[in-house]
């Protein structure tokens, strides 16, 4: 652990150094311990935490080894423990895992939308389509301090607007307000959403509504991670399940079967 | 105690399953193995039981399907698997060779299990046959096959008929007298057993006032069953003198060798290959040093090599 | 959801024990009560169950009798206590006033649990008695009392006789059916239960190769039981209409409200005693809190109060 | 918790800064959290840990808190938790607890006998003996590395003898070998023991060879600390049990069944 800083209200920014990283597409989750790993094993809280992975960069001197970047919040005990944990702690980390974004198609634009800890899902993706199309990025939270990754996202040269709940930033009101506009403006956009199941629902039926494609990135409770526990299934509107860890977290939102999410 | 280093011989015979080394890995909780294969070497364990199979491939419950607990998981999957059929004509042909696999069998009908044993028995590939007796009676209300001496004694009976193949039967916890069920077993002619299966328990969230499984009620497992396993292995071993496979909350190679010691003649690794996929290997491993450490030449010397207090 | 600040009644009826607020602590894990003076004025908490009473004064078993678990912990000490002529004499005298003592009773055989019961009846500052259940059955080779309905139910008809004390049966966790044990105590008139009592463990030290315990066998109490509490304390309430008392691995008011939610008209505080003698206040307090926060002006009102799941 | 640094091999000084500390006497103890308490509680290892209060000094400027000091070894999982907190963190912990060593006769003097861990037992006895008393300290260990505490005991103007199992340090041998010559020395000493059981139950017997009052303090299992939960059996040679939480750590070394201990 390089880092791991306070990002304002409940968000911090966790920096791991990991040896032999292989390279991750976005959309990309680690499984981490919950809570660095001490000089002996302690079997509560027990199972290891989905994160997304904000962004990797590669070290400087030795090619193999990477400075990882998290952003979390601290909503639990194993979020909370992790929140404790100093550099030079170690944490137990399993990925790259899941599958990633869909790119657009040849053609289209994208349009982001994400809200809360699902800001740090998307990263990545706006950072590497910016450079190839015009990206237009929506992000919301309930407050300014909430926010997380501006600054950031400010830097990649995408079209950024942010709603809060308490219009502390940006415009007043829920982030996908913003969404018929952003469509109007890109008409053949392809509209990537994560955040909070209720506002990634509003933004699919938003899509659904302008007919445009929209790829949602879901959550779950994920013991494994690596598609082996089924503990994360995800209702599809054909019937049955998806596995969220293995067949997504990216999913087509008009894939899932909304009114059967818990 | 011996402190030379000499080749420790690992193999143990698991009711006619002979078996490389004492660590296979839980149902439900190694998928059809090769999951596995990024991060373990499937040729480092004695092989793996694979998820429980039904006739018809099925789906589990809505989510959630966890809650986390202290030292230990609730799941509540239901009976998810791609059914006997598919498993025989996909996952089985997947697994590379020299991998020793244990097939897992559950249904709601003792007819139907009995199916499902006899499209496995001949199989290449199906090394034993593991009868999950977890499973709710259906016409019983909800209790479990494993629950009650006169529903287990005729699921044992009908699928011992049903194949040749080395039979292990996995016991519920769920019982006021594990070694009466291991008898009933014994009696009908299983092989071995395999014990124990998740203990059934309830998470509540108290935010949203409901439990948090959308089944209400779950499967306890992970370290917090293991003093239970324990206990209900070492009263096994003394009713009944089948092999016995000791299942619940391993975590590193000292919980397998506990059971071991308890008159376990191999072990399974369950919820903590999902915290750690290498961790069936480094328990084998870790077995094999401990034995050279204390001077054993055989891993099943291990078993049942308990002292007793003076009393 | 209020957010209102109003005066919570916190006060509940556990089967004519009233209380000042739905927490005791458990047997054999408050001592007599005054030990915890130092630490936590008793009157925070609904009363006290005090140290399971022989009717002759017991020692227990050598040492170990403690074993470390995850997450929870092991013991053995068996039927250490004063017995009951000197809890009454000696222990209960020194006790404050307006602190609510419900005593606990085993014994090995029906008519000794009967007779201390008898020497118990109309003491003053003996709120109710609670049937320790757990006790092996001499005559029937180490099952308890609490695992078999044909020795419970002669137990709880004799020592509902013996008094007129409100009569809790504490019930053993280690049965397939509680409901049905639960059945048994409310068809001999007890007042309520109380559950679960330590769940039958093993613990094996491996350098040793023995087990932790001089007495082989402990009762595994702690937050690792907590789920498996939980889910017996809703099976019973579904099954019976007698208040219950839970008890399993609470450590903070959140785990108590959990039993609340799943029928428990009362809790009790066990092992967390012992990591922090203050807690069972601290619990209390955060009953309170948390009915404030939900807008529940009387904290019976949470008991059962568990939404299902659409089906 | 103010430090926690290496003692030479498995042993460690840990220094805390505790509020409202009622002052100890020599032979007490304190329950400790196996590890630090992070962020967010845990449930595993669940018990506290029983430590002999090495010393307590009182603070320069505040006069209710005082530096608490322990000395421990890693043995397990909770030592080897402890051994990973640093400065800042915070541990929980109950007492003082437990009986004092009594003090010698008038006109005895004190022959303090210690081995391992239980050095760390006998230091506060030794120094508020040494002004008053003619004091011989004894102390044992395994190799020169695992002796806890020397520097300590040297400065209290006690007569301090050494013996390690490798001769690495002082005599070679067992630390109650010295226990004759020490008698010889000081015919009519209270003795004072503390370490491992097989060291105590030999210096006893040696004590009770020479007609010496013996004081033991003794190890058990402790989940409470305070006597309710009966778990801390000693077995007495006058049949049934003390409590050695409550009743001790300290005993009459005669009255401990020495033949019943685990
Ligand atoms: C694919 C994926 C990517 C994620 N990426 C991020 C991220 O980048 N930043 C971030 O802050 N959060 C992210 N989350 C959510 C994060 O996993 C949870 O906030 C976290 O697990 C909560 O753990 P806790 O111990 O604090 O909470 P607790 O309530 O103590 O957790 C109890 C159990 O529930 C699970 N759980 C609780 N909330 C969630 C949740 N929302 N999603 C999944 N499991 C949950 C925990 O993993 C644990 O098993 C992601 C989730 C998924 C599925
Ligand atoms: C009154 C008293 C004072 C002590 N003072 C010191 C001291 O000053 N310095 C020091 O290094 N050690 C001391 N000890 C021993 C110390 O308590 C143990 O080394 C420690 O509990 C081991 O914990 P663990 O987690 O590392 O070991 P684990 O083996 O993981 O512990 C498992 C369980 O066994 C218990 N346990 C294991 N060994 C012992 C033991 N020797 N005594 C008591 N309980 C044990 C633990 O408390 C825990 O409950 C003292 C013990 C007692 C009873
Ligand atoms: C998510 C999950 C799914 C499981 N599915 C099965 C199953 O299909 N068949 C079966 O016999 N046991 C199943 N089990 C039980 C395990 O095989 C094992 O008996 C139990 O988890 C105890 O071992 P552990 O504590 O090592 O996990 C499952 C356990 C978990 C956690
Ligand atoms: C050391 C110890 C001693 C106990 N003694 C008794 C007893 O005498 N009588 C009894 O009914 N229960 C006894 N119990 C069981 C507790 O009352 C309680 O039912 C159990 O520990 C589960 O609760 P917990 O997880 O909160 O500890 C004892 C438990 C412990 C840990
Ligand atoms: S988290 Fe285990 S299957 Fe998805
Ligand atoms: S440690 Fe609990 S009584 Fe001594």
């Amino acid at each position: 652990m390089v880092e791991n800083r306070s990002e304002g209200a409940a968000n911090r920014r966790l920096v791991l150094r990991v040896e032999g990283w292989p390279g991750f597409a976005p959309g990309q989750f680690v499984m981490l311990s919950p809570g660095p790993c001490g000089s002996a094993s302690r079997s509560d809280p027990l199972l290891p935490r989905p994160m997304a992975i904000y962004r990797a960069q590669s070290g400087e001197a030795e090619r193999s080894s990477v400075r990882l970047e998290i952003l979390y919040k601290v909503t639990g005990r194993g979020t909370a423990l992790l929140s404790g944990s100093r550099s030079g702690d170690r944490v137990r980390l399993l990925g790259p895992l899941g599958r990633a974004f869909a790119e657009p198609d040849p053609g289209e634009d994208a349009v982001i939308v994400a809200g809360g800890t699902g800001i740090a899902s998307v990263y990545e993706l706006a950072a590497r389509l910016a450079p190839r199309m015009d990206v237009s990025v929506l992000l919301g939270a309930q407050t300014r301090d909430a926010l997380m990754g501006r600054d950031d996202f400010s830097k990649l040269g995408v079209r950024l607007q942010v709603a809060t709940d308490d219009g502390s930033e940006g415009t007043p009101g829920l982030v996908t307000d913003l969404l018929d506009a952003a469509i109007d403006a890109k008409p053949t956009a392809c509209i990537y959403v994560c955040g909070p199941t209720a506002m990634m629902r509003r933004a699919a039926e938003i899509a659904a509504a302008r007919g445009r494609p929209c790829v949602v990135s879901l959550e779950n409770t994920m013991p494994c991670g690596f598609g082996v526990c089924l503990g994360c299934a995800t209702p599809l509107s054909e019937g049955g399940f998806a596995l969220t860890c293995r067949d997504g977290p990216m999913f087509d939102a008009a894939r899932v079967a909304w009114d059967r999410l818990p | 105690m011996s402190q030379s280093k000499f080749a420790v011989d690992n193999s143990v015979d698991l009711g006619g399953i002979r078996l490389r080394n004492p660590v296979l890995t839980a149902s439900g909780t190694f998928g059809y193995g090769t999951e596995f294969a990024p991060y373990l070497d499937l040729r480092r364990i004695g092989g793996f039981v694979a998820k429980s199979l039904t006739l018809k491939p099925r789906v589990g419950n809505p989510p959630p399907r966890i809650a986390e607990a202290p030292s230990g998981m609730l799941n509540a999957i239901s009976l998810e698997n791609v059914g006997v059929d598919a498993f025989i004509r996909e996952k089985l042909p997947a697994i590379p060779d020299g991998v020793t696999v244990i097939a897992s069998v559950f249904e709601t009908e003792i007819e139907r299990y009995a199916e499902v044993c006899k499209r496995l028995a001949g199989v290449p590939g199906v090394a034993g046959i593991e009868i999950n007796a977890s499973c709710p009676h259906v016409k019983s209300g909800g209790i479990e096959f494993g629950q009650k001496a006169d529903l287990l004694g005729p699921l044992v009976r009908a699928t011992r008929r049903a194949s040749e193949v080395p039979l292990l039967v996995k016991l519920s916890p769920n019982v006021t007298d594990i070694a009466e069920m291991a008898r009933v077993c014994e009696g009908e002619g299983a092989d071995g057993l395999s014990l124990i299966n998740a203990v059934q328990a309830l998470e509540i969230d108290v935010e949203k006032r409901r439990p948090v499984l959308s089944n209400t009620l779950g499967g306890l497992s992970g370290p917090a069953i293991r003093p239970i396993a324990l206990r209900m292995v070492w009263q096994v071993a003394r009713a009944v003198k089948l092999p016995i496979c000791g299942i619940g909350g391993i975590a590193g190679p000292e919980d397998a060798i506990k059971f071991l010691l308890c008159g376990a003649t191999a072990v399974q690794v369950g919820t903590s290959n999902y915290l750690n996929p290498a961790i069936a290997g480094e328990v084998a491993e870790g077995i094999t040093a401990y034995a050279e450490r204390h001077g054993f030449a055989r891993v099943r010397d291990l078993v049942g090599a308990l002292e007793a207090w003076p009393v």
